[in-house]
């Protein structure tokens, strides 16, 4: 049973450029538990949408299975979405992408949902450096079925039932790095500050963008002794950056100290500055962001922010030549060499 | 000993060593008889390995136009000194054994009953050639001038495919006639020509092409629009995706950039491959998959999911002999069952059933139209033989004024004029609803498409209700499916006999032969050629016409009967099982073999 | 308005919110009745969702012992606002209404024809509880009492219950007693008890346990020896492989070392459960997986190798309503098809269908011993109703004399004294060959498993010969099987009727209770409950015996039918389909109004 | 067709300590093309079980599908073997190996079989700490379906069609230290000085076993362009580290120069000397690991060696504390509870 809210206009909430108001970027009444992290989350992607001004019928919602991938019902909801299949979301991601390389495809999916059934597909979509938000609400365990231990929950971590996980965790920020993923981030569904920049960051990315948030599951990980819950997590957060979002056209307002700040213009124009950096870390040096998340680990840091990031790559598209015209809408004539060519081909075949 | 005599109407096989370059030689042989005008059908009987195991190439010259596989083989080239004794065995008594006597014949292998035939090629070749890769090239025209001689026939026609073929690498055309004169001399100089097995030119083939299945498949996705294919390497169906992108960049490229007006991606599993498709057709591009077996087992969550929430989707399966890897490089049509009902749950796919490369053309083409009008998978069954093999073929042909029916879908003027859209509405009571594509409208008609239930507005539910109106409606949709995909072939005017035959695919050729063997035995009956699953009014029809109904596939649990038999509510004591499942393509002698054992126990 | 009266026989339907807590109270209702020595059912109707959403309990008692659903139901209580407008639909004419009067109840929600029955349970909470825990959990207790006080239940019972419940936290027993009393003491105070609906103690249980079909086929896997469960979770089928390591965490742990008899594995996907199950049964241990739809989808690849490279292995299918993620947590039988003839290629699997508790431990236990017998996977269908609701049923047995069964498996003495050791060898004509286990002998019996075509000696052959003789050899084997598995259970002696019903699974409660409605109305017929897929003889002269059947499952498209229609060529027309897909478990009155409206159509 | 060997016994053939000779050790003649890297690794995991004095019905081979996977007909002909479906060969392995923890479990692989379709379960295996021996046959192509690119082909490497490859390549040893492999090692189809002490090593490691061997498709990628070709590779192997194997008992003869060697003690008392280790280079400090394959990445050289070993992990067995007793050799009498412990149980559930 999904709720549709009574939306009555209130004529005095504010607008974005394209007259929309947040109300216009909501969706369905979640169903998911009180408290839970993705609930937040939603709110932050339809935050980051209202304020870029993004026209609704020009992005794509996309998702597996779990409470996670249940999310594109309760943001956006003029927006086309797609809830697939367990694990397969990226592939879906890809096709939909293909077919029409000018709208902006968020793919939302779970720990469960990307680093145990679909991590093949994941792998092999940073691989292609496909270009869509890939945002991972983690939580460290299979909420919709009840709360087993994912594979990425720390060893050591306890779970409601009281056992501790014996198996290493995967680090999807490092695996991304390794894997040559061009836009990196880590951040937690509790700090809506750090997050919405990052999601407005991702979708100017042109190419792969990871974000991996820390989401707690209220229900069945936020127990004491998981690694996962919302205290643990506040104790043991670090940032390795503080994003700043300027769309383009607008100017930077801010200035920050020499060496501890990074500007970058995006694909799309906007700019991004980076600042708290650590001394002498540039968000752009692969191996130093390796480096760093390694360290972090090591001191059992959850290290947040945009770990890493290379402005101007090549997508799926640019690699595959594909014309600049979304294939979904080309016809017939554009399409069908028709019989002319045909009869040659029969020529060929005598 | 009476040696075979024939004119047009004979079976060589070539013995040879995998990956040794005696395809194109052989490939020669077979357009040399295409264009002397003679109807023919050659087999590549291949193992599955990359190099060094004995590799067959079979090729049936028949006046008459039959183009099914024959059994018994009345001339064997053997260049395999591998497989030389079973080679041997094979020839039919009265045939004839062409080998390369540059060592001589071991006597164990030398049978009383046939012609031998020994053309030193090997010792022609060190003698003619220094580079080695030359020797072994060159080894293969040799064999093939040889064969001209002593088949009487037309060396014009071989010179004309030598220039051919080599149009750009001019230079390679002079060694390779010389290298087929090398074989012709030998054999003037050596043998009696032609041998009772002769060829003569005739005017038999028409405006026939000469095209494998896979080629004409992947022509046809050009023609029927799509624009994204994604696709995971598999035998038979590699060089169907390949034939795509072959012929895309050739007449898909944009004038002004370059760039093209396609996408191929090369997935990392047969998962991913479908999901690809999946995920291009839900935002409105034409996308297909190709894959074989074992790629449609790893493919059923997804197809069900396409079932049930509705999205169009193209997959070929180019058919090999299951089940698990099975034999790989063998044919077979043992996926239907599992075609059919593909996924968990009560679903149910259609399936298209193309015989020839005209059709693999014209069908592949038309399923983007029936996916997007029916909003579901449509799934072309084909196999291995009709994949993988030259097949001669009426020429290809598209109507230049069709249209894409591209279905049910609402731009922004339908949703602005509607009140409010229902994704699941069966407005028109066809069981077929009204979808929008992403980026169609900024604030109507978007919509959340799920594998879970849900309501004709596409929200989700669990009321039993709306779960029960909307497995019926898919099943109102399978009935308008039935009369909107290709209708069956029907081979005569109206019903004349008592007993009819069902066949289709890869089927065919042997069958309608077979109904010619069974006329001269006195045995008469009708025929249909089934080219689409869910079967119409015109297939009920005939089963209900007819007091027995052969049934004749290339399977072993006679999967099609079944499918007749469960969709048809057809008593099942009428339907006779006529199969052949090893891997071999079904032969006529086969098939009326097994009819008339059938009818003597009547 | 005439209110129902009825003793030991009606529906009550508890309305609550998910993840409230409610579970156990209504738990104790259900155990009260079990213990007052009535038959009950219980069906938990509840949502794909965490917490928050509506979730339904529905209890039937039925003195006469009918355990399957009844539709109409006679006293609701309602503790969700949220569903209160369909609830108070949801009551038969006549019928009660239990809810929460804290709040008054909106006008338009008062029905004419029912009884309104006041608790003002949040009320009470807040004046008597502080924790809003508390109030939460008490708040159920509070309804619980006043329903035993409102149906005349035995409060000994009850407080027994409670005192083997909290055995362990003894301080809760006082303040649930006394959370009843609330309740008790409300109703006395204000409402003429008990109502018209009533139990009374009677004997009627015998010694029957209550319990989920998914733990007795956990414990029955701990029984039939499985050393290794490998798995991924998904809803029906989790709690089974949940029973299975903790019953093994009881049951198997080395006294000395305190380690494990027994691997669990969470697998990353059910490629990997199957594949972990198949490398476990192939290395000799007896190993399992457990799934629903979507996963049986996914290891459709996995099967086939197993049928064809013959491995045993054992899959239990806990059946959900499809296609795709469908109703996740609502009941079908609709995953035959797909689980009889899943892979590419011919393929046929042996399916197993238990209809209780019982029989689930039984028939999971057994399922080792046919999958080693018959190296091959065996497939137990239950369902989401079976395997996650509490049913009442015949205590479990055990043989203690019982050996495994571990088939033809060839040991080190064994090899010593053959000659050559052929792996496909049918050395018994059964159609049944003789494996061996890796380090079994250090220079004898090792052969190489492949999904691909071999010879009677394991070695890989594209000879379509070999390939045939293996292929009939395994029609050879599923032959044996039909005798193998577990046989029909038959109603009667002898056929007594010219019709007959087919049923199998959780369908048996309601159409052994259909079967007397149908005799109340003067229609008879002979009855048989399917256990087993191969079918075997007796299965065969039950169909043969009749002139009409009906066959009653949960799925749209008849899968059981198609399946008697295919492998016992029946004519369709003899087999009837009644069917009911909408998720809930079907009704004895569905059924019987199904028949006798069919019957009137004659 | 397998063709059997005639296996004549030559009297004088050498023997190991336990009686075999190496003949006892092979497998049917390869049906794969002359000069495929394959072969000489098939040849070196004969000669490593060979001279380890392995008896064959200790070891279990285990495949997917591919060129590749098809080798271990062609060694070990006493040992049982399966070959089983595209990319799944590690839950099969898995299965096996939880049914007997006391054979040694070879598994073979290719690198369409591993980074494809296989990477799910790959990625997965490496979490778990599976004691098997992975051997990746990597030759950058997909060889059993003609050559196609497979997800290891690096960028721009040029197919024998004449395309180049534009898609990041998967490092397969990286990917594994992220994933926290205990036993990474890379070596080269052409140096079975490298190849054969690794293996024996990588069989003595308790825990997973990874062997990324670079092994050259003459058929389809040893065209010049390819950058796993054979000449490609000669021209730029490096190694890492020298491997010496002393089986359990025998003692050290060598003596390496202080800081360019080391020594370790394996699982089973072999023991393990590294020498010609680059200066202060620690085969057991994975995070310098990850800094060596990445420089050498980055110089484009291919880095050959143990490049990371721990040498005392916990395997699955561990984790799951499971007896110690195979699995497979209980019977009924330790398996089954009885009709005691069931009377119980059904006295609970009334
Ligand atoms: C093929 C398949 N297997 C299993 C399931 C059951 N299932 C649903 S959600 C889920 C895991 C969800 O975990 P995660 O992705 O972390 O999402 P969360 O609920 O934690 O947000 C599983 C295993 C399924 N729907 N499909
Ligand atoms: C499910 C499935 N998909 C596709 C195939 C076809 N196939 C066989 S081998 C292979 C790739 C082999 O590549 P690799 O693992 O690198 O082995 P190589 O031949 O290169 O040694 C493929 C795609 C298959 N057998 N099964
Ligand atoms: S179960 Fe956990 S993840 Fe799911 S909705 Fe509840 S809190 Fe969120
Ligand atoms: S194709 Fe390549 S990988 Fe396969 S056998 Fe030949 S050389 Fe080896
Ligand atoms: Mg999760
Ligand atoms: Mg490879």
């Amino acid at each position: 049973m999904t709720y549709v809210k009574p939306s009555f206009r209130h004529p005095e909430l504010p607008k974005n450029d394209l007259g929309f108001t947040k109300k216009d970027y909501e969706g369905a009444i979640s169903t998911l538990c009180g408290g839970c992290g993705h609930d937040s989350i939603s709110g932050a992607i339809t935050q980051a949408c209202f304020e870029m001004s993004i026209a609704p019928h020009r992005l794509a919602k996309l998702s597996g299975i779990g409470c996670s991938s249940k999310t594109p019902t309760y943001f956006l909801g003029n927006s086309h979405g797609f809830n697939s299949v367990h694990g397969r979301m990226p592939s879906v991601a890809t096709g939909a992408n293909l077919a029409n390389r000018d709208l902006i495809y968020m793919g939302v999916s779970g720990d469960g949902d990307t680093a145990s059934i679909g991590m093949g597909q994941f792998v092999h979509s940073v691989r292609r450096n496909l270009n869509v938000v890939y945002i991972v609400m983690n939580n460290g365990c299979y909420g919709l079925t009840k709360g087993q231990d994912s594979a990425t929950a720390d060893v050591g971590s306890i779970s409601k039932s009281g056992v501790a996980n014996s198996f290493q965790a995967i680090d999807l920020t490092a695996l991304a790095l390794e894997l040559g993923a061009t836009f990196v981030g880590r951040s937690f569904s509790g700090d809506r500050e750090q997050l919405i920049p990052m999601i407005k960051a991702a979708i100017s990315h042109h190419g792969f963008a990871l974000i991996d948030v820390i989401s707690p599951c209220v229900t069945f990980n936020n127990n004491t002794g998981s690694t996962k819950s919302y205290d643990y997590v506040r104790e043991h957060i670090t940032t390795a950056d503080v994003i700043d979002f300027v769309p383009p056209g607008e100017e930077i307002t801010m200035e920050y100290a020499e060496g501890t700040s990074a500007d970058l213009t995006l694909h799309d124009g906007s700019m991004l500055q980076l600042h708290k950096l650590a001394p002498n870390w540039d968000p752009r040096d692969k191996f130093a962001a390796m480096q760093r998340i390694h360290l972090a680990r090591v001191k059992q840091e959850i290290l947040t922010g945009l770990l890493y990031i290379d402005p101007d790559t090549e997508d799926l598209h640019d690699m595959l030549h594909t014309v600049d015209k979304p294939l979904n809408a080309l016809r017939e004539a554009e399409l069908c060499p028709g019989m002319g060519a045909l009869e040659l081909i029969n020529q060929s075949l005598r | 000993m009476r040696s075979i005599a024939a004119v047009n109407d004979f079976v060589v096989r070539f013995a040879n060593v995998n990956g040794t370059g005696s395809a194109s030689a052989n490939n020669m042989f077979v357009k040399a008889i295409f264009r002397m005008g003679l109807p023919f059908s050659a087999k590549n009987i291949f193992p599955s390995n990359i190099q060094g195991l004995p590799t067959w190439y079979e090729v049936r010259i028949s006046e008459k136009g039959y183009l099914g596989r024959r059994d018994d083989i009345d001339l064997m080239v053997c260049v395999n000194p591998q497989s030389l004794p079973q080679d041997v065995k094979s020839v039919r008594s009265g045939g004839y054994f062409v080998y390369d006597s540059t060592k001589i014949l071991h006597p164990e292998f030398v049978r009383e009953d046939i012609t031998y035939i020994g053309i030193p090629m090997m010792e022609i070749c060190l003698r003619e050639y220094t580079d080695p890769r030359q020797r072994q090239l060159f080894k293969n025209m040799i064999y093939v001038g040889a064969l001209s001689m002593l088949l009487d026939m037309d060396f014009e026609v071989f010179k004309g495919i030598i220039a051919d073929e080599f149009k750009k690498k001019e230079k390679l055309i002079a060694p390779n006639i010389n290298a087929m004169e090398l074989g012709r001399n030998y054999v003037k100089e050596h043998y009696e020509y032609p041998l009772g097995l002769r060829m003569e030119s005739r005017d038999l083939v028409g405006d026939s092409i000469v095209m494998d299945g896979n080629s004409a498949c992947g022509l046809g996705a050009v023609y029927g629009g799509a624009t994204v294919a994604a696709w995971y390497p598999i035998t038979p169906s590699t060089s169907l995706v390949n034939a795509f992108e072959k012929y895309a960049n050739r007449l898909r490229i944009d004038k002004e950039t370059g760039k093209k007006k396609f996408a191929v991606v090369q997935a990392e599993d047969e998962l991913a491959a479908i999901g690809v498709a999946i995920g291009a057709n839900w935002n409105g591009s034409r996308a297909f998959t190709a894959t074989s077996g074992p790629g449609v087992s790893l493919m059923n969550e997804f197809l069900g999911l396409a079932y049930f929430a509705e999205i169009p989707v193209v997959l070929t399966d180019v058919q090999r002999s299951g089940p698990s890897t099975g034999m790989p490089t063998r044919t077979q049509q043992s996926d239907i069952t599992l075609a059919a009902y593909a996924s968990h749950g009560d679903t149910k796919h259609i399936l298209i059933f193309p015989a020839n490369p005209k059709e693999c053309f014209e069908l592949q083409a038309l399923s983007f139209d029936l996916a997007d009008r029916l909003q579901t998978p449509i799934i072309v069954m084909i196999d291995l033989d009709l994949g993988m093999n030259e097949h001669l073929s009426p020429p290809l042909t598209w109507d230049d004024n069709r249209k894409y029916d591209l279905g049910k879908v609402y731009d922004a003027e339908d949703l602005d004029r509607l009140a409010q859209y229902g994704r699941y509405l069966d407005s028109d009571g066809d069981g077929i609803t009204y979808r929008t594509i992403p980026g169609t409208h900024p604030t109507k008609g978007s919509f959340f498409t799920r594998g879970t239930s849900r309501d004709e507005y596409a929200r989700y539910t669990e009321d039993g209700a709306a779960y029960v109106r909307n497995m019926n409606r898919l099943l109102k949709k399978w009935d308008t499916a039935k009369e909107t995909v290709p209708q069956p072939e029907l081979y005569q005017e109206g019903n004349l006999h008592k007993e009819g035959i069902i066949f289709f695919g890869t089927t065919t050729y042997s069958a309608l032969e077979a109904l010619d063997l069974l006329k001269e035995q006195g045995v008469e009956m009708d025929a249909m050629r089934l080219i689409s699953f869910p079967f119409s009014k015109k297939v009920e029809e005939f089963v209900a016409a007819h007091e027995r109904i052969y049934v004749i596939e290339q399977n072993r649990d006679a999967q099609m009967r079944s499918l007749l038999i469960n969709e048809l509510e057809v008593d099942p004591k009428k339907l006779v099982r006529i199969l052949n499942f090893d891997g071999m393509p079904i032969t006529a002698a086969n098939i009326s073999g097994q009819i008339m054992e059938r009818k003597l126990k009547d």
